[in-house]
């Protein structure tokens, strides 16, 4: 019973000692190697197993990354009302319904609960009442994690950190599998309240918020400008909602799906002019669970799955607006963003074969895909229009339904995003599937897009 | 040099805070005064003011007025608002140019359009100012 | 004009090209580069500048961490009240305290604003006005961003995550420079007030909070346990108090400094039992910027830092209590977290020079020392009495005055710990220098130390 | 197996929530029942209960009663409380280690003390139940 490290094994990327007394394997950096001695090696293995080590020699080559990480799993559950107290004083908890998508999302990837190492939560609404959720988590799911876990919080780009972090902690080593995953949960609080909170956000609290700007007001000023700068009309604008809908129909967890028509759209009341009730998003309960992975565990499970092929993020030092005059609606973060995950990536964005953009409003998935350069400047509502952006078309975005359909619960939205692209690479996007899609981003903002991250990914059989 | 300040009925919806610092451009607007900081290291100003020039993190800065007058960059009514402004909807707001060379965001007064001048104006709430812009007249 | 990229450096750990027309020099992973066709470089390189680069030839050799990460400097506002309105109207904001001590932080380093490329702040308490924190600060300060900008939550161990965050983005590539930064206003808000937030945080909602355990109730349990186990005594682990206050007396930025006997800890009423007010953290409003920077940048400056020499995180999968019965006061995160980041500097706990533990109470503080080695199982109250933690005895635990006597602006504490390592490792401890200090460590927790995080920092001159 | 079930005046000062799995749980409570799930895939408990298996992350899970006999691990007298607390002040909780392998925290009743036999027992508010702990009586 002495010799409890059955072998020091060498991987792709680090070192992996089986602990047969314990479930979860211990992993080392080969910096950690580096720099022991052997002495501290029993030390460590000693508080990790309890017991007296017996070392085999280890030879080191030099420090690695985990370059490629991968998307093995996801769950996710339907967009919609999930907050409130019935009458009998019964409610849905965040924490069960979370609980269930992860085992859901680890069975999705072929994994066990004992390869998991890592959970990086999106923040919940202040509505949630259990605070520090992400270590609740730990506790209900009894899960001992060696890479980090906590909670992360950037307006909409919020899901998109929590994903980018969960890969780095792959990337750092920390862990083989990580989670990225979160629950927004919202709909007990009406909206007019809720606006309290939100408008204190996108904007200056004392020079923004006393003239009564709210999120999506930011978004209606970028239609403005649009139309007056580029000749085009509320209609073509409009036609995205149209066409984000009609994807939502044939996705099942959507929170929109009955059918719509451009008259339909047009004929709303006006939320912030020129858009109107369809064309800004719905409010929404969520929850998702992401399973990344280093490329050798996905390899491992003998299952399709998804690489992250490139990332890119930049934020442009602004917030909603610049203070030095700039032109709004270049989306320059997006820009930067895409080039960067595109470089990352060694593609192009004519490569691509479908994309998710973060797009509260109609407008904002028009001003993207013209920054991503998936349409030419001042065209992206035409070929939008046009079906150029429907599945089926030149180059499907949104496929899910997007945020007007598909639903926005806004702290998870993107990992919805990220769980569209996943399916679809993996050929299960059902009536909407595009066709042979073997490349595909995801790109989230926040402010007015003042901020962008990109994801290139890429399907692997 | 001032602009108008038109007596307002009524509390502001969502009154900002003011700082010992901010609170000179505040007391300011109060008078049709509209102020912001000029870095003395760079020469940039700033808007909002700041104690800090956010384009070289100097802390030279001082004050320097402004005339008020720019262009409308974009502007929305708001139709669905937040609690504190229910009264007042629908409201217009949006993006003013300032002719030194910063982008305000603020209530719009009238229907402006965009690219036309425009001009700050101060409002004067029974419990302290505001401002907002409106379309600048023909002989400016 | 044409062309705008000077040329290709290779630094340690990844490329540079130093765009003359941008303030901020253009940062690659090597993996970009080996990824990247020219036309993909080129295209991104035109996004970036917005100009049409030439582009000189460049080898590459294999992606490569940045291994070696630095603290080159910090700043930190006195702990005590800031939050709150003055009778004429006038408050202090978070975002003005915090920016002034960025701009102090930068020159403590000896950088400039163009070389910040990632900014990773604290969740700020639900109290600040200002939502979406990370960003408008990002405005506020003007700084365009390569490496991550977001807030991270996890408890206690918020401004610790925060710091590895920061370290992660300059590890990855993202950015040479890094600040972890935040500001806890809080003292706006009466404790009773308060504590119906932080009840719901450490625990079960459901199945804690309705019998009214309040966070330091689980720590009074610790205490309670650890002298029944121990033939400990209330004086013994008193003394822990004492020690801080005199360590904090020669703290300009502690917020409690009046000289303070055992007499006066054991005289004052009881909060949680054993424990009375003294042996309790107070609260206090905080804010701290911390630069973080890969080696090379640091030692550019030709100026004194530390070098981030180890670091250990561990969750054990429960929160508050482990459902199964475990040895609660064995701190067992705290041992593996302390194991790992002594095995990853290649060190023993005997080489410390120094420790700042986050103790919200006495018992904390000795219950980490002895799960970290520092003192043997059961005599840590022992020795916090005989000295052995003060400064001038064997392992100074705390110069700073800790949480009890510094102060506890719970979201940015931990980040008042590395700035007290920091300023000891470059002998700028004033009268609480530890002599010869080279070899300190700052240990964080969440929970009732259910995960912890360690970071072992070495001096180099 | 069922416990005192001790009349409370009043409301609960912090009701706890329920959900459809959970209300089984608090329903029995009502009743002096405690009950908790097991796994039908690792056969080991947990509490408090959970629609799926902490340990083996099954969803195999089924009830089973407790006897709400145990040893108390750790306590603390609280004087100082979240408002919702402030008519109770001090007042007693700690931890309870369960014959049946579990680690409970709940309100303390009495004066127990550390590694003595304590019992669960359920309090029934106005409001709904909720539960402490107190010595056991020494025939058990
Ligand atoms: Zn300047
Ligand atoms: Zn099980």
């Amino acid at each position: 019973m002495g010799v409890v490290a059955g072998a020091i094994v060498r991987t792709n990327d680090c070192f992996q000692i089986a602990c047969v007394t314990k479930k979860y394997p211990i992993f080392f950096m080969l910096s950690d190697l580096l720099n022991a001695k052997s002495r501290i090696l029993r030390e460590y293995l000693q508080v990790r197993t309890g017991r007296v080590i017996a070392l085999p020699t280890y030879r080191m080559e030099g420090v690695r990354l985990n370059e490629n990480v991968a998307i093995l799993g996801g769950a996710a559950s339907p967009v919609g009302k999930m907050q409130g107290v019935s009458e009998d004083g019964i409610q849905q908890l965040e924490h069960e319904v979370l609980a269930k998508l992860v085992v859901e999302a680890l069975a999705d990837a072929g994994l066990e609960k004992s390869d998991v190492g890592s959970m990086i939560f999106t923040l919940p609404r202040p509505y949630t009442q259990q605070k520090y959720f992400a270590t609740f988590m730990a506790n209900y799911l009894r899960l001992p994690c060696d890479g980090l876990v906590m909670e992360v919080m950037g307006n909409g780009m919020t899901p998109a950190l929590a994903f980018q972090t969960a890969i780095d902690q792959v990337r750092l080593g920390r862990t083989k599998v990580a989670l990225a995953l979160g629950v927004n949960f919202e709909t007990g609080t009406p909206s007019a309240e809720h606006m309290m909170s939100s408008m204190r956000a996108t904007g200056d609290v004392d020079f923004h918020t006393p003239f009564g700007f709210t999120p999506i007001s930011w978004y209606a000023m970028d239609a403005v400008r649009y139309i007056h700068e580029h000749n085009s009309s509320r209609e073509d604008i409009a036609s995205v909602a149209v066409k984000n809908r009609r994807h939502a129909m044939d996705n099942p967890i959507a929170q929109y799906r009955k059918p719509m028509s451009l008259d339909d759209v047009l004929a709303q009341r006006p939320i912030v002019e020129p858009l109107g009730l369809f064309e800004v998003p719905g409010r929404g309960d969520g929850a998702v669970c992401l399973v990344v992975a280093s490329e050798d565990v996905a390899r491992g499970t003998g299952k399709p799955f998804v690489r992250v092929k490139g990332e890119g993020f930049y934020h442009e030092g602004a917030h909603q607006i610049s203070e030095m005059p700039n032109d709004m609606i270049s989306f320059e973060a997006a820009k930067i963003a895409g080039a960067k995950a595109f470089l990352n990536a060694g593609i192009s964005a004519k490569n691509l074969d479908l994309a998710e953009i973060y797009a509260p409003c109609t407008i904002v998935e028009i001003l993207v895909a013209e920054a991503l350069g998936l349409c030419p400047r001042g065209q992206g509502a035409r070929q939008a229009a046009n079906g150029e952006t429907s599945v089926g078309g030149r180059i499907p975005i949104c496929t899910s339904g997007g945020l007007l359909s598909r639903g926005h619960p806004a702290y998870v939205t993107a990992l919805y995003s990220y769980f569209e692209v996943l399916e679809q690479l993996r050929g299960r996007g059902g009536a909407r599937q595009v066709s042979d899609a073997e490349l595909g981003i995801v790109c989230t903002e926040l402010g007015n897009y003042n901020a962008a991250m990109v994801h290139v990914l890429e399907a692997v059989a | 040099m001032t602009n108008d300040v038109q007596q307002m009925t009524g509390k502001r919806a969502y009154p900002p805070r003011k700082s010992e610092f901010t609170q000179v451009f505040w007391d300011g607007v109060a008078q049709g005064r509209f102020r912001t900081t000029k870095c003395g290291k760079c020469e940039r100003t700033s808007f909002p003011p700041k104690p800090i020039c956010p384009h070289c993190w100097s802390d030279q800065v001082s004050w320097t007025d402004l005339s008020g007058h720019g262009v409308l960059y974009s502007a929305t009514t708001v139709h669905a608002g937040p609690a504190a402004f229910a009264a007042d909807l629908p409201y217009r707001v949006g993006i003013v140019d300032l002719d030194e060379g910063m982008r305000v965001a603020t209530r719009i007064l009238d229907d402006t359009k965009l690219d036309e001048p425009v001009e700050l104006v101060a409002l004067a709430y029974e419990d302290g100012p505001l401002y907002g812009a409106r379309r600048a007249p023909a002989d400016k």
